[in-house]
């Protein structure tokens, strides 16, 4: 298939995916056990005000379908409904909460991935040694954590015993700052935990991968024949090894992004960081509904496209499935 | 397997194969710590319960979160109530709700997988889809809002983690299935005349079976990550305690902040302990069942 | 003087079973520009030779004893490094199995060009012409040479392979199962391309296969390889037709030929030993029709029937005796 | 001799897989044309060879007149019976008659099934055994009949605790437990090594003497065709292009195809610098099957007309069919 033929066929099904999403999400809200207008009276906060606008604003008095058309409508149109707690569109209280997320999984995505890869390819290189062994089991006791409970140590360690770093939040609130470095020193100073501990939350899985996945390809023939031919040591590794072994780490991580935001929802929950995972759990606690759907339809939107982009990226890497 | 000349054979025969798969994993170091620690947790789980109260100090405020001591092990909560014991009985809850929802997710994923790689064609292309739906969309947040949607219950935690957790199952059983399919010993059993389901059950189940069971183990770790992620987050059901229910408490009663690392430490420990325990034995498996790795 | 001369080379695997014994007093030499056949069935050491000889041994081998002396020089006893230098330039392989004996993820002229990098130190621009060359050289048409492995047909990959093989100019190549899963018409053309580079350039060839027309088309030489043990080495005419050994004469009869008789070829009884537990005294004992007491205990000597070819046999010991 | 299969013009032909998308736009699809054509028949207790090249459409012949492959057009007929045109019942009865042996003895056995219940499972499919005693009696005639001698120690055996030679005659048992007249032997032998060969060949070949059974042999040998053989028809690119007796075809081949693999058949005693006729390049992709006379582009001796024109497939000889435009009548 061409490119362009591979492309369009990709497009389809993330188109596809994205639109049984909406599906999914318009209907987990509405037929639920019990009538829609109980579950979201449920919510003890809900004023009778409130009621009235959410029964208005659902149409929950016509059918399935025609809600369904109004709530595809209202998507377009950007309107994601309006928060209970918050008493603000939905939209508009997600794009607040976008940077500390983005700034927070960013930094950690990329350390762990790239810490991932280099721990990997090191054990892989020397497997059977001390190092390999120690690093092995650490990372399979990092995977088995909860992602949550790793979060608790770090904040009793760091921040309750030794008071080296602060306890939560992204800065101190009611302080001002002369300067902007300041500013950032602060920014760093909060940040730091809740980026190591993400990054420890998703590094044990990258390095075990990759190790497996370039000691497979060590053993393969072609690795044999590129020994055979005097290549030798880190053009070995860096020529013919990594190329291959990067395989399976690039759909890795495409099928990991969702537990990246999993593990958002946990760490910013345990250090009370001001994101999108600190914000879906007060939204869940908060029974407030609109929110919640609207933060899952973003994210998942989020992770499909970036799906999407790991597919290109694979057919890019992998010269077997361009022709 | 129903073509077993007699009852006595087919038990010469499970020795048999019990005694060769045995003879290859007890040389597994992993495999053997694995088992050693699932077996401690499941007696814990099955006859714990009886040795230990879980209840509120009757004495009043000094009882409350005390640091380890003769009388309490691992010290006492917030009410009161003795950590070790809660330990010890939410090891019931949490592995009862990680198995359950194991078993749904892989009768879903096998029976998907066995079923679109075997049939193929439109219908492999609709599940397969279906499968990718569940693979992509974040399953946290939906394992989250379907929580939040049905109530917190026992029930709905092990239905909410066997519903999501399939996918990746059926896409590894799906795999090998068509790869099995394409063998000559499938095509020899069409030749004889075999029809569709016994082909299904006869030839490719027994050769994915190690697979399943391999995945299973896995997906079980997973399972009970999940329930102390979902319950500590506030989506289990706060009348049974379980590791993560115990969390969740902990937390937001403030034990960080106060430092009862006695509260939060011990129910971690056994979560990571379980999860370890159910990995070795899966990567001791994984060696043990495909020949490749165990060139090694 | 001999360019290859191996002495009582002796290769073991280690498995948690036990010691694997695949290889046992290896005794073979290759003159400059000779072709040497290797043959045996499945599981008879014959690929564990060739890789010894590279010094390519899998991590759970080693080398127990015996020397390998190309030109003069010892290879058993030589570094890694030294290792680096020889292979390729002075002996090169070609792999059974083309299809994962290349790189899939790198053209196929990038990965014959990079040998020319390594070993002739070669700027990009001279090694992309001189792989063009080669291309030329194995007749298939130089633009495919930015092709990718799997763009290739198997014969085509296989004849890329002893491109690969000959960058160098080495004096010493061995083909492992070269023709293997090929069909007869390329299998023919593969042997013929083989022959002929042989000549043009004068280098030396160790062939190893199962199949013994492969060795009567292409080598001047013979050894005949049972469960580890060299059992009958010499000229190729001399062997086939008047082989020493029962197992060469039984594998001769196993062979249909189309200018005979057409009855049916005959087979050996049994199944080749296991090589964890090989049997004691000659190897081939148990599937033998000639058998005698004394092969049950003792190892066969080797005994020079005529200048150039030997047989490990007692039959043939009692003979000279006698 | 009459014929028991009687294959007419039979046509497989694939087409390549198609995306949804790729389907929905209606492009076309390539079409693959693995068997473009072939008749021949096949008489009782004879043993017909097909041989030819990977890629020749050999093999997927073979599947087809079992119906394993479905045929896209053409009439199979055993015993006067139209193949296509069974029913279910019709079909499971005929695929008790008619058996397949694979190449691979290693792959073509279920690794977790014991050697009783790979013989055992065509008895319990078709449900042909009633009592235990009988089934165990009739699995161990066939084991026995395929040469395994001591049946019973080896029931309770994996596939994988038996040598090579072993496990394709266990293949073989498997066929014989339904008493079949007709076997598909698809490269039953090129996996196994050269000392265990003949033995499986020798036993094929008695159980035609003995039991009448017919056998299509499927190979890519030419040597090993003219040896257990009657017939042989040779094939390129989906189509037969000779067939004759096996000593007519191996020793005096009239089509330049054949008399090039005749060529390069192998033999210990040959040199290949003594190599005349060896074809260039490799039998193409049946996608892109050249107009006219398939073979032409390959072919040492083609004609201008050869491009263009389709060789008629005739009887050249007496019982000796061949299709190229430069043998004359």
């Amino acid at each position: 298939m061409k490119m362009r033929g591979f492309i369009l066929n990709k497009l389809g099904q993330t188109v596809l995916i994205i639109f049984v999403v909406l599906v999914i999400n318009f209907f987990l809200f509405r037929i639920m056990p019990g009538n829609p207008v109980r579950i979201l009276i449920r919510n003890p906060k809900i004023s009778a005000e409130a009621l009235q606008r959410v029964t208005e604003q659902f149409g929950l008095d016509q059918s399935k379908f025609v809600q369904f058309g109004y709530y595809l409508r209202d998507l377009c149109l950007g309107d994601l409904g309006h928060s209970f707690v918050y008493r603000r569109p939905v939209l508009d209280v997600i794009m607040e909460k976008l940077p500390p997320t983005l700034l927070l999984t960013g930094t950690a995505t990329v350390l762990s991935i790239i810490l991932g890869i280099l721990l990997g390819v090191i054990f892989a290189w020397k497997r059977g040694s001390k190092l390999d062994v120690a690093g092995l089991s650490l990372s399979l006791v990092l995977y088995s954590m909860p992602s949550f409970w790793v979060g608790i140590l770090m904040v009793m360690l760091f921040a309750v015993y030794w008071k080296i770093f602060p306890l939560f939040g992204m800065s101190v609130p009611g302080t001002s700052f002369a300067s902007i470095w300041g500013r950032l020193a602060d920014l760093l100073k909060h940040m730091f935990l809740p980026t190591v501990t993400f990054t420890l939350i998703l590094i044990g899985e990258y390095v075990l991968i990759m190790r497996n996945s370039l000691l497979e390809v060590m053993s393969e023939d072609y690795m044999l024949t590129a020994k055979a031919k005097g290549v030798s040591g880190r053009n070995l590794l860096r020529r013919h090894a990594l190329p291959n072994a990067m395989l399976p780490m690039v759909t890795l991580i495409a099928m990991n992004l969702g537990f990246i935001v999993g593990g958002a929802i946990q760490v910013e929950t345990v250090f009370s960081w001001p994101g999108l995972g600190r914000l879906m759990y007060t939204a869940l606690m908060g029974r407030d509904y609109p929110l919640l759907q609207g933060i899952f339809l973003f994210v998942t939107v989020c992770v499909v496209g970036a799906n999407f982009c790991a597919d290109l990226l694979y057919r890019y890497l992998d010269p077997r499935v361009k022709t | 397997m129903l073509q077993i000349v007699n009852r006595k054979d087919r038990f010469i025969l499970l020795k048999k194969n019990l005694a060769s798969f045995w003879g290859i994993y007890r040389r597994n170091t992993m495999g053997i710590a694995g088992l050693v620690i699932l077996v401690c947790f499941a007696l814990m789980a099955l006859i714990g319960p009886y040795f230990v109260t879980y209840t509120s100090a009757a004495e009043g405020i000094e009882k409350v979160l005390q640091p380890p001591s003769a009388e309490h092990w691992l010290g006492t909560d917030d009410l009161g109530r003795d950590v070790f014991a809660g330990v010890v009985i939410g090891s019931r809850i949490s592995l009862v709700v990680g198995l359950a929802a194991t078993v749904i997710s892989m009768v879903i994923g096998a029976v998907i997988g066995i079923v679109s790689g075997y049939y193929g064609k439109t219908l492999d292309a609709l599940l397969m889809r279906l499968t990718d739906i569940f693979l992509v969309i974040p399953w946290l947040p939906l394992m989250l809002v379907m929580a939040a949607l049905l109530g917190p219950s026992l029930g709905n935690i092990i239905l909410v983690i066997g519903i999501t957790g399939w996918a990746g199952t059926a896409r590894i059983i799906r795999s090998q299935t068509l790869s099995i399919k394409e063998r000559p010993y499938v095509e020899r059993a069409r030749a004889i005349g075999s029809g569709d389901l016994h082909i299904m059950l006869h030839h490719i189940l027994p050769n994915v079976f190690p697979l399943i069971f391999a995945n299973t183990i896995l997906v079980a770790a997973v399972a009970i990550l999940s329930e102390t992620t979902l319950s500590f987050l506030g989506m289990g059901d706060p009348t049974s305690i379980s590791w993560g229910m115990m969390l969740h408490f902990a937390f937001e009663m403030g034990a960080v902040a106060f430092g009862a690392w006695w509260w939060l430490i011990p129910p971690g420990i056994c979560v990571v302990l379980v999860v370890l325990g159910f990995t070795f034995i899966g990567y001791a498996l994984d060696e043990v069942l495909n020949p490749k790795l165990r060139r090694r | 003087m001999a360019l290859l001369e191996v002495n009582d080379l002796t290769t073991y695997y280690k498995l948690k079973e036990g010691t694997v014994k695949a290889c046992e007093g290896v005794s073979l030499h290759v003159d400059k520009g000779e072709a040497l056949g290797l043959v045996g069935e499945s599981a008879s050491g014959k690929t564990t030779v060739a890789l010894s000889l590279m010094k390519l041994i899998p991590e759970n081998a080693s080398i127990i004893g015996g020397s390998i002396k190309l030109d003069g020089k010892e290879l058993v006893t030589a570094t890694e490094e030294e290792m680096q230098k020889i292979r390729w330039k002075e002996i090169s392989i070609i792999f059974q199995g083309a299809m994962n004996a290349l790189n899939p993820v790198h053209t196929v002229g990038d990965q014959i060009a990079e040998v020319l990098k390594i070993h002739e130190k070669l700027t990009d621009k001279e090694a992309r012409q001189r792989t063009r060359d080669l291309f030329e050289k194995v007749e298939i048409d130089p633009d495919r040479v930015r092709e990718y492995p799997h763009e290739f047909s198997g014969g085509m990959r296989q004849r890329a392979m002893i491109a690969m093989a000959i960058a160098c100019n080495p004096k010493l190549v061995i083909g492992d199962e070269p023709t293997t899963a090929l069909d007869v018409m390329v299998q023919a053309q593969v042997l013929q391309l083989l022959h002929h580079l042989r000549q043009e350039i004068d280098m030396g060839l160790i062939l190893i296969t199962h199949d013994l027309s492969v060795v009567g088309e292409t080598c001047d030489k013979v050894a005949v390889m049972y469960a580890g043990r060299i059992v009958e080495l010499g000229p190729t005419e001399t062997v086939f037709t008047r082989p020493a050994h029962p197992y060469t004469r039984a594998l001769l009869a196993a062979f249909p030929d189309i200018e005979g008789e057409r009855t049916m070829a005959s087979s050996i009884p049994g199944n080749p030993p296991n090589l964890l537990y090989p049997p004691p005294g000659c190897r081939f004992h148990e599937r033998c029709s000639e058998v005698i007491p004394v092969c049950r205990e003792e190892q066969p000597p080797t005994i020079t029937i005529n200048d150039q070819h030997y047989a490990s046999c007692h039959l043939l010991s009692r003979r000279v005796k006698s | 001799m009459t014929a028991l299969v009687d294959v007419d013009q039979l046509e497989v032909h694939f087409t390549a897989r198609a995306g949804l998308l790729r389907s929905m736009f209606g492009r076309e699809t390539p079409v693959v044309r693995a068997v473009d054509g072939v008749s021949f028949t096949l008489g009782k207790g004879e043993i017909l060879c097909l041989a030819g090249e990977s890629g020749s459409g050999k093999t997927t012949t073979g599947k087809a007149i079992l119906r394993l492959v479905e045929p896209t057009a053409g009439k199979v007929y055993y015993a006067g019976e139209d193949v296509r045109a069974y029913n279910r019942s019709k079909l499971r009865s005929f695929r008790q008659e008619a058996q397949i042996i694979f190449q691979d003895p290693y792959e073509s056995l279920n690794p977790r099934q014991t050697v009783f219940n790979i013989v055992a499972e065509p008895l319990e499919v078709n449900n042909l055994c009633h009592s235990l005693a009988e089934k165990e009696e009739r699995v161990a005639r066939a084991l026995i009949d395929a040469g395994l001698h001591n049946p019973q120690e080896l029931f309770l055996r994996y596939p994988h605790e038996l040598s090579g030679g072993q496990r394709q005659r266990l293949a073989i048992a498997g066929s014989l437990v339904l008493d079949p007249k007709f076997i598909v032997a698809d490269e039953p032998v090129s996996m196994l090594d050269l000392s265990i060969r003949a033995g499986i060949l020798k036993l094929m070949v008695d159980l035609r003497d003995q039991k009448g059974i017919s056998y299509l042999f499927i190979t890519h040998d030419l040597s090993l065709a003219w040896l257990v053989s009657d017939r042989i028809a040779i094939m390129y690119l989906g189509k037969i292009v000779e067939l004759g007796s096996a000593d007519t075809v191996i020793k005096d081949p009239l089509h330049p195809y054949t008399r090039a693999l005749v060529s390069v058949i192998p033999a210990p005693r040959r040199k290949v610098i003594t190599r005349q006729s060896l074809l260039k390049g490799e039998t193409p992709d049946p996608v892109n099957v050249p107009p006219g006379c398939r073979f032409h582009p390959r072919c040492p001796v083609a004609l201008p007309r050869c491009r263009e024109e389709v060789p008629p497939y005739r009887e050249v000889r007496p019982g000796h069919f061949a299709a190229c435009h430069l043998i004359n009548g």
